[in-house]
């Protein structure tokens, strides 16, 4: 990163943003991932050693969100929705078009999603930030999440667990499970012996 | 919801972020699409194609409308990067939320009845001339009031969502949704209800 | 298409070949479709009146196969495989990554198919082209078929009928029918009502 | 199979039409091999990563080879337009025809095992320097003698393919298949004995 906050390799003319933590050894492949960001928490991305990104990774972290990338997360291309935290573990492996969310970003309750709508055309940039409870989403460590699947808000994914390609999360996953559907449901736990295999 | 629909008369300018919408696109006071592939498939021939109501985000949204599609949305509706794929119908009512990377259609692209795919065919070839595709059997989606509809969802023609249902994320809707009902899954399921 | 046989339009250098008949009211996307055409019959493709060929089609014909394409059929990306006969009825679509072959180009019989594998190092260009019973596809009036499929050789698929993306159809389709899957089988025949609506 | 692959020992020279192919791939002799893709994702380090024997077509092949996949194809074999991913060992044998529009692959692309995948995501990312990606559960995949493989078929990895079998157009095999026997659908079942 140059010191105006510019990626050297960027084709984007954009930023990396003041509070974002790019670790040296970490890689964020364009600034457009950012193009949503408005975090204001010092950290509000925390790349971590060996952590990566690619094009087509959107964080779109309101002003009171922080996303946590472990050491040599890789992300593919994640839609990353977050008002309030988003932890992503050490080697977890994340395909391309999935979407990660801790918040529905409007009010669950009617009149009251009225109300947030009204405000929406008076804000500059016209964005849904009510303040809602947001529940924080945990991709333990070492998961392996397949395109195209959504982990839904207050979901946690155990260490070492497997979510198929097009699933979609709205319970959370015990350790070292592999799930998959839509609904995801549990496919098998990992057995003894995959669970022992080392590389 | 009809009524209210009734009641977008005399619309005031909203605006397109690139430049002019199609003279058949009719926006709402304060009003806001932005994004430069908005219109980019936009075919429509018919009066008041779109029709959009007051204080409505769009933002990145496509409207593909086929030559004889009509669509109208209401007001207070807040939509994100959202594919809209109108042939025919669709009539999204007001306080609609539509996430990112959701496609609504309200066709299958070609008519399954043996006669109109002959006519479909025709009207695509070069013999076409601006012959106008068969009327696609009428699927209208209906989206009511105060629906959400969360990312990477699909909602399938001959759909309506009753006001103030819920589609999770993901979801894929191929038949109405009751009013309140908490929806996810593939084919969409009832999960629940709003309060 | 220009007095030397290339299409204005075309980004592709080649040329549409001789005996290929493209009607004035048709229209090929390019002549790159005809890069493995290699019939040497007259009217080795045949395009009817308003029929369409897609970037993505590409016509595998041997010396003495022929492709007729009927009037408005419409093919956004098929790969056929043609030494005997396919015709693609009137108002036919066809969507993309769509495979029609009539012949598997080589023996099923294993020391014979050696026997042509043995050749094929010697011929300029280097191409299967065994004398094998090929057996002609036909594709019925107004057919729809959806991407990704494959119609095996000696099929015939009947009039009016749909075959839903990514089936494989190895057995006669009567007409009619909306089949789908991988082998592909019969969902039903259409109805009274669907027969009869007219445009 | 295995007594024949231990003859590939002197190669004579074959040829890319596009260049000279990586050092660690060896072609028999008259075997041609066109299309400027290639080795663009061949990223073997092994020595005699690529070896293909004598009198084969190889058009418009990619051959995927990942930083310590093994590959060796037989004589008089005919490829068009397939995809090779070798993350680990694919062994073909002789007299072998692939369709075009065909991928094969002897891997998952990441371990399924989680100490394994914490490995790799190590390997993958910036701190990898070089270092070699895990060995993925050895799965290797065998496609014998006089195996027809047809258009838009995909083969799975693990699996054993016997002499003389036939894989129709669009099959995704996922289970060894016997010699000579004749396979079609998704996944892929026997459906009769080839002559």
């Amino acid at each position: 990163m140059t010191a105006d906050r510019k990626l050297e390799w960027d084709w984007y003319s954009g930023t990396v943003p003041e509070n974002v933590v790019l670790d040296d050894t970490a890689y964020c492949e364009t600034a457009f991932s950012f193009h949503f960001y408005r975090s204001r928490l010092p950290g509000g991305v925390e790349y971590g050693r060996g952590a990566s990104t690619y094009l087509g990774t959107m964080f779109d972290v309101g002003p009171r969100g922080r996303v946590i990338l472990g050491e040599c997360a890789l992300i593919h291309g994640a839609r990353i929705i977050c008002d309030a935290e988003i932890l992503i573990g050490d080697y977890a492996l994340i395909s391309w078009n999935v979407v990660l969310m801790d918040t529905y970003r409007v009010p669950l309750d009617a009149p009251e999603r009225r109300r947030e709508l009204e405000r929406i055309p008076a804000r500059e940039p016209r964005l849904a930030c009510a303040d809602v409870p947001a529940k924080p989403v945990r991709i333990g460590r070492n998961v392996w999440i397949g395109f195209d699947a959504c982990v839904l808000p207050g979901v946690t994914i155990g260490e070492g667990s497997v979510v198929g390609a097009k699933s979609v999360v709205r319970e959370s996953v015990p350790p070292f499970t592999i799930v998959a559907g839509n609904p995801a449901r549990v496919i098998r736990p990992l057995n003894a012996e995959e669970r022992s295999r080392h590389a | 919801m009809k009524a209210k629909h009734e009641t977008i008369t005399a619309l005031a300018p909203g605006r397109w972020t690139h430049g002019a919408p199609p003279a058949n696109v009719r926006l709402g006071n304060d009003t806001v699409i932005t994004g430069d592939l908005a219109f980019k498939r936009f075919h429509s021939r018919e009066p008041d194609a779109l029709v959009i109501g007051a204080q409505c985000t769009m933002d990145g949204v496509h409207f593909d409308l086929g030559e004889k599609g009509r669509m109208t949305i209401g007001d207070f509706c807040y939509f994100t990067n959202a594919v809209l794929l109108c042939e025919l119908e669709v009539r999204i009512g007001n306080y609609v939320v539509i996430g990112w990377n959701t496609t609504v259609a309200d066709t299958d692209f070609h008519p399954l009845a043996p006669a109109e795919r002959v006519a479909d065919a025709l009207a695509c070839s070069p013999l076409g001339g601006g012959r106008p595709r068969p009327a696609i059997p009428k699927l209208p989606v209906l989206i009511e009031d105060d629906v959400w509809i969360g990312p990477n969802a699909t909602v399938l023609k001959g759909v309506r969502i009753g006001g103030g249902a819920w589609i999770e994320a993901g979801s894929l809707v191929t038949r109405d949704v009751p009013p309140r009902a908490r929806v996810l899954g593939n084919p969409a399921q009832i999960i629940g209800t709003m309060p």
